[in-house]
């Protein structure tokens, strides 16, 4: 538990929605709706979901590109001391919650500003799903790998160029592409060069935010195996967003499913892939065309479309779509607990039984 | 095959002049983009070489000379190559110089709306809120009235001549490239590129100068491009209601409304003097055909979807 | 499975006009959709899979055009003994069978709606441009069952008398129009064999009747204009309405008389692609087209339409011409299957020959570089990226990325052989030719 | 959005920015002197110096400018416009007089500017790179090359000055007699309309011939605008994924081109006639003032040469007002045809 790079606690994020003749705020968008999440030192977590589920909301506000509506995410914080603020927070003395109010502003990513957030930039990065849009059109491969490094004044300028040469030899591109402009690139080449701008401030933690959705499948290769090269070489922490379960359990070592804003479970990659707890989990991993005539396997039809994150159904969000929905489904919001008292977790009120 | 200009093993080349010069062969490859580029560097050796062409006689080279105060307009002669209009202005004179006139309407009303409308459009859109709600409402209100009535009550206002018309094109026009400039930021402050120079802790300084305004230029410049062309056009609106520059000024809207009562020939002849009517008409029509053709080309270069992909 | 052929493509050529230059998107392309078969068109961008079904329906976007190669079609027990070529037919006779006897579905559900149509107005051109004869007659019907229930007489049956005659005319005219078409695309067919050069002639005359013929329906055009008259466009209107809503209702969509009449931003995902799949199926196609019709969904949905299509394919569709770049849903859906590689087809063969021992150097490194689900070593990768086919590769087009490249490749373009019976491969390995290695 | 809330915040936003237009109008016209704002307040154009100066005592023309200013828009509350020197007669009265000249040439041109703009750009996307497309292409970057003063003189001079045709002017003496003799009524000021209501054909017919020229003059330079977005517009709506869907229906060229691709392109076309109006007032000006047609226009341009401050702010109000008005019903019938913005 203390090896913590990421320590998430009931993050939100909603985005209002205007209406009426004042444009007035009249409901919440509830993207991302009281998410828990660890992430270790050296693991890739993959956080998997369909469109609008808030996966890559949760994404861009861990990296605090989005400043959430509540919730604490600690960053590179002793894992003691996590709780302690976290017990403080909790507590019924109103003056220990008003210490640990004071102790977040140092802790806590989501409040941090100024000096303090820019020293974390350089810890943590973000590769985008669409290289043609992560990249600015006008700049040169060069000062766009080079900008981490310019923006801080991280490294001496007559040395920048020397480590842009390094992080392009590092996935794989030559000196030769320095000069160009992005649209001279394929995509697979364009992905590159936003990892090397992610490598550029030697970061603990990258983003990987649908980082290969973009790409043809014979590249989608190339990029997974520079990925998965570059986590063991500098011991990088993945947050792997994506919708496509089988680059996930490709790549990550965890697995978190997402579900309407909240996690609905979460586990080791293998464990979730042999035996799915959660219904939509389930639904989720037969519904993956495995690419294989030989395997004919049973599929489980989910009914309906995702819900409206404006008014997520009562009680389980899932519910509506549930093969298995009990009355208790409808009216209490089941809790991410634990199975086996580890990492094992899942937000189901039936999970025993099914 | 990994890039396109592997295939053309082009010389090493600096890529910034590489870019130009495929923009160049792009925007040379159009005939009428090469028509309205050549009208307008036309316009612009006449309008530098004008105290060669027609060396001035008053000590204000703006004045044009005219002999005798005869109303009727005189045809070509060799004195006067263009004729004359009403009250013995010589046409050729008015015209050349009148083309320094119109550079400098155009090429000042547009700059300063550049200046102006980048550094509103940028506050209203990068920082977007009550900035931009406040500067927004206010061109609004300069939208909802017709632009020459507008314009004919300002110059009314501050006092007539080629002075004032600058003035108040300046004051009338910024609210359209605040707008185009604003709707531009807005669009590139929602891309992947900015949120990334975010994430690598960049400015804000930074962002809006490195990232959103050199991809946000683009369409503010076809749009100056094709409003040097309007703004002429309204000038010499102007001039010719007779709100613009004084008679006897070498200005090509001033010089039309000399011949407004021209228009019926001597009953012998009844296009007996076509020329005065025609000619200056024709000049401001070419030039403003130019800047037009010029920012349609402009457009069509810069067009996201004509680019690369 | 069928073993006979309902559509082909020989030689196929398209070629793209662009302002940098000729993109030669399709490099003679041969595939075969047989009766009855789910068929699979796979590859990665710019493969040229979306530009052949586009050729084969002849609805290429400027500034595409097919610049050689034939096309063709056996939709009917009488043109099964030859078939018809149609890139030499009229855009008539095109508009006649598309959306009729061949339909397709496109990748993007929200941009292949149109934004300012209601879905019924949507779906119901499908009937209007196809089946009008039997929608005039069910109404008809239904006016002739209505007034022997009520009574002679009313001033209500009088109009409805108006109407029915007018209903009348126009089934007339439709189905003069239906017989004179007929008549010409006979004829047509017959003198498509013959070679004299007077027959060219007649063909060309043919072709240009084919282009101008129209439905007369005289009065009938002038009544639509007539604000009391246009009424008995309104009982037609319902017969198409019901079988609008009737359709949505097979395709499972809930309450679909609350469906028609929404716009399509209105409806998610699923649900729009749902509405194209209806508009494709309206008439019963003879061959459904899927351009991609998943890859923008999301993956539970992605299953609900698959199903839907499987099904679809069960029950009203012969064949399905099912094109994606995801070799998982080819598994799951597909019998047979074609490789495509920058507008070369590699290899086709059926599913599981193709998954148990794919020939082609691409085929086998596209199979190796997908996530398997037991996936536990490193993903095999081919190096490099798809190329820019203003300037395609010499040769095998492959040949820049291939591990086993040869001297011939480079210098030619391999024939497409019979490997095995029913797997078909166009690489040089296997040609017999052998060029030694580069 | 419903359509209701959308159409009361249209209107809220409408009434800001109307008060923004009059302190607009107020702000320009402080820039002058008292001694000439003071022709706003007189009655009539008998007024010696000391009169004048009394009355800029008594309308305190000198008071600090918010004073002014609420002052002001009280009287035009209480339909207190002043009185204008180039109409001779109060401002209430030289509107009345001029407005239906040019609402007569508005109503007469603008359906037609909008029409040949839309027929135009449909043609050249239509048939795009073929000749036509070229010349409607030509047709259009002349047409706002153009200056409008310019092409109305030039007009003047083939049809009028030339070949005889076409004179200037509202109505010829003769139908004058007609309108101000016995029997005639006036019922709406509309020369064409009243025409009609007395049965006198030859008002009708002098109104509309002698309208000839401007209403060619106004559309060849207004056209050019919705014509090239329409086409434009026309030519993306071509190009959608949703023409694929209906061409793969089997529609053909008529149905894909009128039902699937014209109502979508015709869109921005909607929002651009709006702004057209404004163009059209700019060129009413000119226009009225080449072809010697006694409207709001030639008004406006009399009161601008002879500093006639009461026609000018009540002209720059009257306009801004119409205009924001028209905008306003724009934008609902734009909510109304585009299905998105009526229920998004």
């Amino acid at each position: 538990m203390h090896e913590n790079l990421i320590d998430v606690r009931d993050l939100k994020k909603y985005y209002p929605v205007t209406g009426g003749v004042f444009r007035r705020r009249i409901a919440d968008v509830k993207a991302v709706d009281g998410v828990d999440l660890a992430m270790r030192k050296g693991e890739c977590l993959g956080l998997v979901g369909e469109s609008g589920c808030g996966k890559t909301t949760l994404g861009k506000t861990i990296l605090r590109l989005q400043t959430a509506t509540a919730g604490r995410i600690y960053f590179g914080q002793d894992g003691g001391k996590v709780e302690e603020v976290e017990a403080m927070l909790h507590s019924a003395d109103a003056q220990a919650r008003a210490r640990a109010g004071a102790m977040l502003k140092g802790m806590d990513l989501n409040r941090m500003s100024g000096r303090n957030l820019l020293a974390l930039r350089q810890r943590i990065q973000i590769v985008f799903q669409d290289p043609t849009n992560s990249l600015d059109p006008r700049m040169l491969v060069k000062h766009i790998v080079a900008e981490p490094l310019t923006a801080q004044r991280l490294v001496k300028t007559r040395d920048v160029d020397a480590r842009v040469r390094e992080l392009l030899g590092i996935v794989g591109l030559t000196a030769d592409h320095l000069m160009r402009y992005p649209h001279e690139f394929s995509g697979g080449q364009r992905q590159r060069i936003a990892i090397a701008r992610a490598l550029a401030t030697n970061p603990q933690f990258i983003l990987m935010d649908e980082p290969t959705s973009a790409l043809d499948v014979s590249v989608q290769a190339q990029i997974l195996n520079l990925l998965k090269r570059l986590q063991e070489e500098f011991r990088l922490t993945y947050l792997f967003v994506t919708h496509h379960l089988l680059v996930v359990k490709y790549i990550s070592n965890r697995i978190a499913v997402m579900y309407l804003g909240r996690i609905a479970e979460m586990g080791p990659t293998a464990e979730i892939f042999a035996r799915p707890l959660h219904p939509y989990t389930k639904a989720l991993l037969s519904a993956i065309p495995v690419p294989d005539p030989e395997t004919k396997r049973e599929k489980i039809i989910l009914t309906g479309d995702v819900p409206n994150p404006i008014n997520p159904p009562a009680g389980c969000r899932f519910h509506p779509r549930c093969a298995h929905v009990r009355e208790i489904c409808r009216t209490v919001e089941p809790q991410l607990e634990s199975v086996d008292g580890g990492e094992r977790k899942v937000a189901c009120h039936r999970w025993r039984e099914l | 095959m990994e890039t396109r200009t592997d295939q053309r093993q082009l010389r090493p080349m600096h890529p910034r002049l590489r870019e130009m010069l495929f923009t160049a062969k792009r925007f040379l490859r159009n005939p009428l983009s090469v028509i309205g580029l050549s009208l307008i560097v036309i316009f612009g050796v006449i309008a530098i070489l004008a105290p060669v062409l027609e060396p001035p006689t008053n000590r204000d080279p703006y004045k044009i000379p005219h002999n005798g105060y005869r109303i009727e307009p005189s045809p070509p002669s060799a004195a006067h190559p263009l004729g004359t209009t009403q009250q013995q202005y010589d046409m050729l004179y008015g015209l050349v110089w009148g083309a320094r006139s119109a550079f400098k309407i155009g090429v000042l009303v547009v700059a300063a709306n550049l200046l102006i409308g980048i550094i509103l459009g940028a506050l209203a859109g990068y920082f977007g809120g009550i900035v931009d709600e406040v500067i927004m409402r206010i061109a609004d209100i300069f939208y909802a009235i017709p632009f020459l009535v507008m314009a004919m009550a300002l110059v009314v206002a501050i006092g007539r001549g080629l002075k004032a018309v600058i003035i108040v094109l300046i004051i009338l026009e910024w609210p359209s490239y605040t707008r185009v400039i604003r709707s531009d930021i807005l669009v590139t402050r929602g891309k992947d590129f900015i949120l990334a120079a975010r994430a690598s802790g960049a400015s804000h300084l930074r962002i809006i100068f490195s990232h959103i305004l050199p991809n946000a230029m683009y369409s503010v410049l076809i749009l100056a491009s094709l409003n040097i062309g309007t703004t002429i056009l309204t000038a010499a609106a102007l001039s010719f209601l007779g709100l613009g520059s004084e008679t006897g000024t070498a200005d090509w809207g001033q010089i039309v409304s000399l011949c407004r009562n021209w228009i019926v020939g001597t009953p012998g002849n009844r296009f007996a003097y076509w020329y005065t009517v025609f000619i200056p008409g024709f000049v401001i029509s070419l030039f403003v055909l130019g800047w037009n053709l010029l920012g349609d080309a402009v457009r069509d270069v810069f067009d996201p979807r004509m680019r690369r992909r | 499975m069928g073993t006979l052929t309902l559509a082909e493509t020989q030689d196929l050529h398209t070629n793209f006009y662009t302002f940098e230059g000729v993109v030669r998107a399709l490099n003679g392309v041969n595939v075969v959709v047989q009766q009855g078969e789910t068929y699979g068109l796979v590859g990665e961008s710019g493969c040229g899979k979306s530009v052949t079904v586009r050729s084969m329906m002849r609805i290429v976007q400027a500034p595409g055009r097919i610049d050689s190669g034939r096309i063709v079609l056996f939709l009917n027990d009488q043109e099964r003994a030859r078939g018809i070529e149609i890139v030499q037919r009229t855009e008539t006779y095109m508009e006649s069978i598309r959306g009729s006897d061949i339909s397709m579905i496109f990748q993007e559900p929200g941009a292949a709606l149109n934004p300012v149509l209601s879905v019924l107005e949507q779906v119901k051109e499908s009937y209007q441009f196809h089946r009008m004869e039997q929608m005039i007659e069910e109404t008809l019907a239904a006016m002739d069952a209505e007034r022997s229930r009520r009574r002679r007489g009313s001033l209500r049956g009088a109009g409805a008398v108006i109407q029915a005659a007018l209903l009348r005319k126009e089934l007339a005219a439709t189905r003069r129009f239906d017989e004179r078409v007929r008549r010409i695309d006979n004829e047509l067919y017959q003198l498509e064999t013959s070679s004299d050069t007077r027959s060219e002639e007649r063909k060309a005359d043919l072709n240009r009747s084919r282009d101008h013929a129209r439905p007369r329906t005289g009065i009938v055009a002038v009544a639509r204009r007539i604000p009391f008259l246009r009424r008995y466009r309104r009982r037609l209107d319902a017969t198409v309405r019901a079988h609008v809503v009737e359709l949505l209702r097979t395709l499972g969509i809930p309450n679909p008389e609350n469906i028609v009449q929404r716009y399509p931003h209105e409806l998610s995902g699923g649900m729009a692609q749902r509405i194209v799949i209806a508009i494709a199926l309206a008439c019963h196609p003879t061959l459904l087209i899927a351009d991609e019709p998943t890859s923008n969904l999301d993956v539970t949905i992605q299953a609900q339409i698959v199903e839907l299509i499987k099904e679809l394919k069960r029950t009203i569709i012969s064949s399905v011409l099912f094109i994606t770049h995801d070799l998982g849903l080819v598994a799951e859906v597909c019998d047979r299957v074609t490789v495509m590689y920058a507008g070369d087809v590699s290899e086709t063969a059926t599913v599981r020959e193709l998954f148990r021992n794919p020939l082609h150097p691409y085929a086998v490194g596209l199979l190796a570089s997908v996530p398997k689900a037991e996936q536990a070593e490193e993903l095999a990768m081919i190096p490099g990226a798809v190329p820019n086919l203003i300037a395609p590769p010499t040769g095998c087009r492959f040949h820049p990325r291939c591990p086993r490249r040869m001297d011939i490749c480079v210098r030619e373009k391999p024939d497409t052989v019979e490997h095995t019976p029913g797997h078909w491969v166009a690489c040089h390995l296997y040609t017999g030719k052998d060029g030694g290695h580069a | 959005m419903s359509l209701l809330s959308y159409i009361i915040r249209r209107l809220l936003l409408m009434v800001l920015v109307l008060i923004g237009v009059s302190l607009l109008v107020f702000t320009v016209m402080m820039l002058l002197p008292p001694g000439q704002r003071v022709a706003a307040y007189v009655t009539n154009d008998r007024v010696s110096p000391a009169q004048m100066d009394a009355m800029i005592a008594k309308y305190g023309l000198n008071d600090p400018a918010p004073v002014q200013y609420f002052r002001w828009v009280r009287n035009l509350l209480h339909g207190e416009f002043g009185y204008s020197i180039t109409a001779s007669s109060p401002v209430i009265d030289g509107f009345v007089r001029f407005f239906p000249v040019t609402l007569g040439l508005v109503l007469f041109s603008a359906p037609l500017i909008i029409l040949v703009g839309i027929f135009l750009g449909t043609l050249g996307a239509v048939r795009k790179d073929t000749p036509t497309d070229h010349f409607t292409r030509v047709f259009a970057i002349v047409g706002y090359s153009l200056p409008t003063f310019w092409l109305g003189l030039l007009l003047m001079m083939i049809f009028y000055g030339f070949a005889g045709i076409f004179p200037p002017g509202t109505v010829s003496n003769d139908v004058r007699n007609i309108i101000y003799g016995e029997g005639y009524h006036q019922y709406t000021h509309l020369l064409v309309l009243d025409g009609i209501l007395n049965w006198r054909w030859q008002v009708v017919g002098d109104a509309l011939y002698r309208m000839v020229l401007p209403t060619l003059n106004l559309v060849v330079i207004n056209s050019a605008l919705i014509m090239r977005l329409m086409r434009s517009s026309m030519l993306e709506s071509l190009g959608q994924d949703y023409m694929m869907t209906a061409r793969a229906k089997g529609a053909d060229r008529k149905t894909l081109f009128r039902r699937h691709a014209r109502r979508n392109a015709m869109l921005p076309v909607i929002t651009v006639s709006g702004l057209t109006f404004a163009g059209l007032m700019g060129g009413m000006v000119i226009t009225e003032t080449i072809f010697d047609r006694k409207g709001i226009g030639w008004w406006m341009a009399q009161a601008a040469l002879q500093l006639d401050v009461a026609a000018i702010m009540f002209n720059v109000l009257f306009l801004g007002t119409i205009y924001v008005v028209i905008n306003l019903i724009v934008d609902l019938i734009y909510a109304y045809v585009d299905p998105r913005v009526r229920l998004s």
